[in-house]
């Protein structure tokens, strides 16, 4: 059985080199390999799954060990595999909603010229993140983990005749590079602490070294999550990260690759359970960015980018679970597992309006597109209603357990996120509401582009409303199904520990608070958009309005002290290195011509000045001589 | 008197002619001094023959005397070809050789 | 005088002759250098190796002091006196310096050089000495006879090398090859007739004047002298003789004492008396 | 007395330059082919020291010695060591390529050229830096190595200032002006280092009475050689200089990116890959094992000016306009990791080094040779130039790519692991310096992307709308280089496995052991 785990991981890799390899004979059947491949991997995963339920629940971790990868003196890194209940939940996701993305995608990128290297990159996407939650250390799941960045950055910029697509990937991967040096300094202290990097080893070792150690190590790890999870402060690459198709922001940067940064702190728990100060850090980090994401998500029109505030903010609930600790693990990767159907479905229901509206994305020159797309509106509708945490549906479970355990925490400090958590949902609430609104009701709004054409906004095809069904079906199910009876939380619990918290206000309270806000949320945002007509121009806007149109003036922050400093660091370097460092040496060659020159007048031709020298040096040597035997 | 006095004098007049040949301009002259320079140093030889009490000082005396003899001839066949291209005997006219 | 003593000194003799002879060797040397004229530098020169030769007498090399005066002395100084002659015997050097700081740099030198190595001697533990009376015993050609011919044979055939190579370098140095056929007189005139600078024969020297000296010019009808008469060597030399001046005086003079004797004949004879009116129109 | 496989190795590729020089000048295309031929020849050979090597047998191994130069105890003493029978394998393995790249960099120009561009000394030069390269790796008598050490610039200042791009955005005469200071400049700095090496070896001489590297190290470890500890801190530099000038260190590298600025791209592929290796590998063979103390002793100012290359050569790689001298400015800041696992005298950094002098052959060729041919379709060495390469060459921008991604240490390619080492051993010893070297990971994203994005993506430039995709000779050269950074970086074990026992020896050289885990030193 343990074999299957590589096969899970080969067979994505290999569709990736089949298809990127394969040149322009594979264009007519690219897209199919690279879904069958996908779907097989699901299967592989299925079949674990099974195998794994048949087990007793402590004794259900499998290892494979392949291969020696760096066997260095002092210096061990294998590669090597395991798979518990904890990457059993990832590579379900992962294969499950790639393998629905993947079908999806060939309806989308019906039309691209480039489909098939499309598919490559996807297919290169699942083998790295497959490998990311697989792997049995910390420096195989660097090689997942800057393989997906790989494959995201190859996606954002997929549409690289778009300089801002190329842009956009390039930050995505520069600013994920930052949060890399986090993991690889976290892995080098683990090392110098631990002599090794394995998950089992370091895990069981936490107690054996100082809080200062962990703590450090803890912040590191965070610093890496934050990057590829877009937490504050490194989240300003999410948004821009829209350039890319809309099937891969469903895929990567809504369901999975975005989440790894919570699957690397829960799969740390250890550490951070023995380090206090770095959980505190998490959590904050956690509150700080599901405002963030949240508010940023309610002022842009473009629906994609509200979608990827959406997805900060998400991600922050479940940054923020994984801080508090045991109490927290299991219903992060719950609101994730969740968050990953609903989201999904979400932005493939983006991409079908898309899709159907000419690639136009500013919600505002939508309108009224229920009647034109009904199965669109059913599934997005369900969607809506699964992360705003309607009751019964699978947000409502996962993001009132949060709340619960942030309340949980205790303290003014269990306080404050408690309230964070509850104004999340609040707003989470509206600016959900609001793209509802602005995309399906009202009038009509589009126009025709430059060139005359009007959009005919009209239903996808059946491969691309199929998967937007099931993705929807899960975010109606998935919640009930794993909350109910506490299901999701007894089958991590032998991964990452559990304990119940005990909040200072009763669960059902917090329950209710949790839908009134929410309530509240969307009548806000009723009154809004919902009574009056949509503006096509988008109004100035308050300050926050326009601050967070522009992230929150974060980019605006980058640009001024990294771009710019930075570029003027080059340039200065630049100069530096040519008038400075080459000038010393030339400056040296120049000076040496000089004396030369000067030297070379003694040299006047005439014999008797020879004479002179020759004279002067032999009496010079006499004297040397006379001195030695003086001495 | 101690024989070493031959030493000093063939010091002198070795530094005479040394002298004489970084002042003087005429080719014929410089040779002249480099001829004195010779003959002070086979004086210095001779008088170190015989302070060693055997001849080897003086077979290098005579050697030099060959050997100047034949430096006298073809140094002065230099300077007579030089005379005839340049028409002039001065060793400062024949400075070419600076840059 | 012990052989005790003969190791640390020399007779009243020597010491008087090296005491007088040696001022005047240092004295020959030092206007060897300040002469000048070259052909005074090589008599002084002629003179300290003559001197020095008597040196060499008197520290018992006697080959060595009569080698020095037949070949130092009589040939090489006379081969030098022969290139004197050659290249201009009276064309005096000038001893102003042209390069500069040349003259006290060498003079530094040769100070410093000097005090060195004086200095160098002094230091030198010098005070014993053998004496030639056993190398010698055997005569003093004969010692050095034995040891050229064993010892240093190679180094002899060497010099002898070097010997033939400096006489076949001498005559290549100094001798021309006639690369072209010498030109006939008729070419000659043709030539000078086609360049029309000077189409008659050169004046010979000394032709309107009293002189017939090969360095001295000719004078033209008024009195100054024609460069053109004297030999092109002797032009490119400077050597030129001017007795312009003199000769114009002289001739002012016969004039005068023509003048004066004309006037006493004048009544005498008529023959003279129309140059003399022409003369006294002048 | 067994076969002479070492001399051979480096003999066979002298004579075929030679052999390439006396082919008729009418004959180019077969002087190519014999180069090619020889190159693969010698490739065979190096394969075969490989495979003879016995990663658990003797610290030298393959020795040859022979009396040469009585009078100062000069021999002819070649011998391998892991690290060396590494080097010598990526040596012979990247010349072919180079070869094969630079098939068409020596033709004679178009008529009504002046410039005369002799294809047969080209190619016989290369072969002639080959059989110096690899010589220099196996001496081990430090008279030989230095002999070679500097004869190596004699045919490289050849190569750089007699061939040059096809075509040039400033000119033929400017270009000729420009690369003759590149190659003079090359060669006054690495003569520089060299001279003040020559004064140590004599120095060394002096101390130590004999030239053999084995000899002195032995008499070093034994305690019979005693230096006095200024004598050794003074030698240890004069070796020191001349190879912190090849390799090029801060500041003294200022002549890499003129050199490979103005060479052609197989050219700079041969000063970078190549012949710069001779100069830390230099350093981890002789620096260690003769001056151990003195090198313990200078460690903390070499790690500084290893740091500082680091940062600063990729920050300058990122102001960069020109692509060539981007990627030397990024080869500055990947010596100056090179240096760093040198001297953090850790069994990791050290193996990392090593394994770093390989992949960044490996990488920097792949993307130095895609670079070139990018540069001779187009004619322009300038990044702004360039745009849209993605959309008419695919292949060349995807193959663009991956060299890239092997220079930014994307894990998953080769370089990824020595890397990785690198900074793992130095954080072991030296935590600070080790986090501020980690930023270098960020600026080496930062310079490739943006040279990626600047020259591959975006609108379609008009002048390079007709350009065509690489040419099956052009694939032939980068395929198997991407395939082997692939391969190497999922499965470094066998490089490790010759590399590490003669890390492990240079470690005992030094005296130095590895710095315990703090777990492990507790218990």
């Amino acid at each position: 059985m343990e074999n299957l785990i590589a096969l899970l991981v080969a067979a994505p890799l290999l569709g990736a080199a089949v298809l990127l390899c394969g040149g322009r004979r594979l264009d007519a059947v690219g897209h199919w390999i690279g879904t069958a491949l996908a779907a097989l991997s699901f299967v592989f995963g299925v079949i674990l799954f099974a195998d794994m339920l048949g087990k007793d629940p402590e004794h259900r971790t499998l290892m494979q060990h392949l291969f020696s990868w760096i066997p260095v003196e002092g210096f061990q890194a294998d590669v090597a595999f395991q798979l518990d209940q904890l990457s059993m939940t990832f590579v379900l996701l992962i294969t499950g909603v790639g393998s629905l993305i993947h079908v999806y995608s060939i309806g989308y990128m019906e039309h691209d010229e480039r489909r098939r290297r499309f598919f490559g990159y996807l297919n290169l996407f699942l083998a790295a993140m497959l490998l990311l939650v697989l792997a049995d250390n910390y420096l195989l799941l660097y090689v997942g983990w800057e393989g997906v960045g790989l494959a995201s950055y190859l996606l954002i910029g997929f549409w690289q005749h778009k300089p801002s697509a190329a842009t956009a990937a390039k930050k995505a991967f520069l600013v994920n590079r930052v949060g890399d040096m986090g993991l690889s300094i976290a892995i080098m202290l683990m090392f110098t602490t631990f002599g090794t990097f394995a998950f089992g080893p370091v895990l069981e070792a936490t107690g054996d070294t100082s809080e200062g150690k962990l703590t450090a190590i803890g912040l590191m790890l965070l610093l890496a999550a934050c990057g590829k999870s877009a937490q504050v402060p490194l989240q300003s690459w999410l948004g821009d990260a829209m350039e890319g198709p809309t099937p891969v922001s469903a895929l990567i940067h809504a369901a999975t690759m975005v989440t790894a940064g919570v699957y690397l702190i829960v799969r740390s728990a250890d550490i951070f359970n023995a380090a206090p100060d770095a959980q505190l850090v998490v959590t904050v980090v956690g509150a700080v960015t599901l405002l963030f994401g949240a508010i940023v998500g309610c002022a842009k029109d473009d629906i994609k980018k509200a979608l990827a505030g959406s997805t900060m903010s998400q991600i922050g609930y479940m940054v923020l679970a994984a801080g508090l600790g045991p109490i927290g693990y299991a219903f992060a990767i719950m609101h994730l597992v969740t968050h990953g159907f609903f989201k999904a479905g979400l932005f493939l229901g983006a991409g079908s309006v898309m899709h159907g509206m000419n690639d136009e994305v500013d919600m505002r020159k939508y309108g009224g597109l229920r009647k034109y797309m009904p199965v669109t509106f059913v599934t997005f509708g369900l969607g809506y209603l699964a992360i705003i945490g309607f009751p019964g549906l699978s947000g409502f479970f996962s993001k009132d357990k949060i709340i619960e355990a942030a309340f949980a925490k205790g303290g003014t400090e269990g306080w404050i996120l408690g309230g964070c958590a509850l104004l999340g949902a609040a707003i989470t609430a509206f600016y959900m509401t609001r793209v509802m609104l602005m995309t399906f009701f009202g009038e009509k709004r589009w126009q025709p582009d430059e060139h005359g054409h009007e959009p005919h906004p009209h239903e996808s095809p059946k491969v691309m409303t199929i998967p937007m069904i099931v993705l929807a079906f899960g975010s109606v199910f998935a919640g009930a199904f794993f909350g109910i009876g506490e299901r999701f939380v007894k089958w991590l619990e032998p991964v990452t520990g559990f304990e119940h918290g005990h909040p200072p206000i009763s669960a059902l309270t917090v329950t209710l608070s949790t839908v009134a806000v929410m309530v509240l949320g969307v009548g806000l945002a009723y009154v809004q958009y919902g009574r009056r007509p949509v503006p096509v121009v988008a109004p100035r806007g308050s300050l926050l309005t326009r601050a967070a149109r522009r992230d929150l003036l974060q980019d605006d922050f980058n640009h001024v002290v990294l771009v710019r400093g930075g570029e003027h660091l080059t340039r200065s370097l630049v100069y530096v290195d040519h008038t400075l460092v080459d000038g010393v040496v030339n400056g040296t060659a120049a000076t040496m011509g000089g004396l030369s020159g000067r030297l070379r007048r003694l040299q006047n031709g005439f014999a008797r000045s020879y004479a002179v020298s020759m004279f002067g040096g032999a009496a010079v040597l006499i004297a040397a001589t006379l001195l030695m035997r003086a001495v | 008197m101690n024989p070493v006095n031959y030493l000093y004098l063939a010091a002198l007049l070795f530094t005479i002619g040394a002298t004489g040949v970084l002042i003087r301009r005429n080719a014929i002259v410089v040779f002249m001094c480099v001829e004195l320079m010779l003959n002070a140093c086979n004086l210095a030889f001779v008088a170190f023959s015989r302070m060693h009490g055997n001849l080897d000082g003086q077979i290098i005396a005579f050697f030099t005397m060959v050997v100047a003899a034949a430096e006298v001839v073809v140094g002065l066949a230099i300077i007579v070809s030089v005379f005839r291209a340049r028409h002039s005997a001065s060793v400062d006219d024949a400075s070419l050789m600076k840059l | 005088m012990t052989a005790q003593l003969a190791a640390y000194s020399t007779s009243t003799g020597e010491a008087f002759q090296f005491w007088v002879l040696g001022t005047v060797a240092v004295i020959g040397a030092l206007c060897t250098v300040f002469m000048k004229k070259a052909v005074h530098s090589a008599l002084c020169l002629a003179g300290t190796m003559i001197i020095l030769a008597v040196f060499y007498l008197a520290n018992g090399a006697y080959f060595l002091g009569i080698v020095q005066i037949v070949v130092y002395t009589g040939a090489i100084m006379m081969l030098f006196l022969f290139v004197v002659m050659l290249v201009g015997v009276t064309a005096a050097d000038s001893l102003k310096e042209t390069i500069k700081g040349q003259r006290w740099l060498a003079l530094l030198c040769g100070l410093g050089f000097g005090i060195l190595l004086i200095a160098g001697i002094g230091n030198a533990s010098l005070t014993e000495f053998n004496g030639l009376g056993q190398a010698n015993a055997n005569g003093n050609v004969e010692g050095l006879a034995a040891l050229i011919f064993t010892k240093y044979v190679f180094a002899f055939e060497l010099t002898g090398a070097l010997l033939i190579t400096a006489a076949v370098g001498a005559m290549v140095l100094t001798h021309r090859e006639r690369t072209e056929r010498a030109k006939t007189q008729r070419e000659l005139a043709e030539q000078r007739v086609r360049e029309g600078k000077h189409v008659p024969p050169l004046p010979a020297p000394g032709v309107y004047a009293r002189h017939n000296a090969v360095d001295i010019a000719g004078l033209l009808p008024d009195g100054t002298p024609s460069d053109l008469t004297v030999s092109k060597t002797l032009r490119d030399r400077g050597q030129i003789r001017d007795v312009s001046t003199e000769a114009l005086q002289d001739l002012k003079a016969l004039e005068q004492r023509a003048e004066d004797r004309l006037e006493r004949s004048n009544s005498g004879g008529a023959n003279s008396g129309g140059s003399n009116s022409g003369k006294g129109s002048k | 007395m067994s076969f002479p496989l070492l001399t051979a190795t480096a003999v066979l590729p002298a004579l075929g330059a030679i052999a390439t020089a006396a082919v008729p000048a009418a004959k180019r295309t077969a002087a190519k082919w014999l180069a090619l031929v020889v190159s693969l020849a010698t490739l065979a050979l190096a394969v075969t020291v490989l495979v003879r090597f016995d990663p658990d047998g003797d610290r030298y191994q393959l020795t040859e010695s022979h009396a040469w130069i009585a009078d100062f105890g000069v021999r002819y003493e070649l011998g391998v060591d892991g690290i060396a029978v590494a080097l010598i394998a990526l040596t012979a393995l990247l010349i072919p390529f180079i070869i094969l790249a630079g098939w068409h960099d020596a033709d004679p120009l178009e008529t009504g050229s002046k410039r005369w561009r002799p294809t047969q000394g080209f190619f016989a030069l290369i072969l002639a830096v080959e059989a110096m390269v690899i010589i220099s790796f196996e001496a081990t008598d430090v008279f030989l190595f230095y002999i070679f050490f500097e004869a190596m610039l004699i045919p490289m200042y050849f190569l750089i200032g007699g061939f040059g791009d096809r075509a040039h955005e400033h000119g033929e005469e400017t270009a000729a002006t420009q690369r003759s200071y590149a190659a003079v400049k090359f060669l006054l700095y690495n003569l520089v280092g060299g001279l003040i090496m020559l004064a140590a070896v004599i120095g060394l001489y002096v101390v130590a009475g004999n030239f053999s590297l084995t000899e002195i190290a032995e008499a070093r470890a034994n305690g019979t050689l005693d230096m006095a500890t200024s004598t050794e801190r003074w030698l240890f530099l004069g070796f020191f200089f001349a190879f912190a000038v090849k390799a090029p260190l801060w500041p003294l590298h200022t002549w890499l990116p003129n050199a490979m600025g103005e060479a052609t791209a197989p050219v700079a592929v041969l000063i970078t890959a190549v012949v710069d290796k001779v100069g830390t590998f230099a350093m981890l063979r002789f620096c260690l094992q003769l001056f151990p103390e003195a090198s313990k002793w200078a460690t903390p100012a070499i790690l500084v000016l290893a740091l500082i290359s680091i940062i600063y050569g990729a920050l300058l790689a990122v102001g960069q306009r020109d692509i060539k001298r981007l990627v030397a400015y990024a080869s500055i800041s990947h010596f100056g990791f090179i240096i760093m696992g040198i001297f953090a005298m850790t069994s990791q950094g050290q193996s990392g080094a090593t394994l770093y002098m390989v992949n960044h052959g490996i990488s920097t060729a792949a993307l130095m040779l895609v670079a070139g041919f990018l540069i001779s379709r187009r004619g322009s060495r300038l990044i702004a130039d360039y745009g849209g390469v993605q959309k008419v060459a695919p292949v060349l921008a995807g193959t663009f790519l991956i060299g890239g991604l092997a220079t930014l240490s994307l894990p998953g390619l080769a370089p990824f692991v020595s890397e990785f080492l690198v900074l793992v051993g130095t954080f072991a010893r030296y935590p600070a310096i080790g986090i501020i070297a980690t930023f270098g990971i960020v600026l080496a994203a930062l310079y490739v992307l943006v040279l990626y994005q600047r020259t591959m993506t975006g609108p379609v430039k008009a002048e390079v709308s007709s350009m065509p995709d690489l040419r099956v000779r052009e694939l032939v050269v980068v395929a198997p280089l991407i395939v082997l950074l692939i391969f190497l970086g999922v499965y470094p074990k066998p490089l490790t496995d010759i590399v590490d026992p003669a890390v492990k020896q240079t470690m005992s050289d030094v005296q130095k052991k590895d710095p315990q885990p703090e777990v492990e030193a507790a218990k």
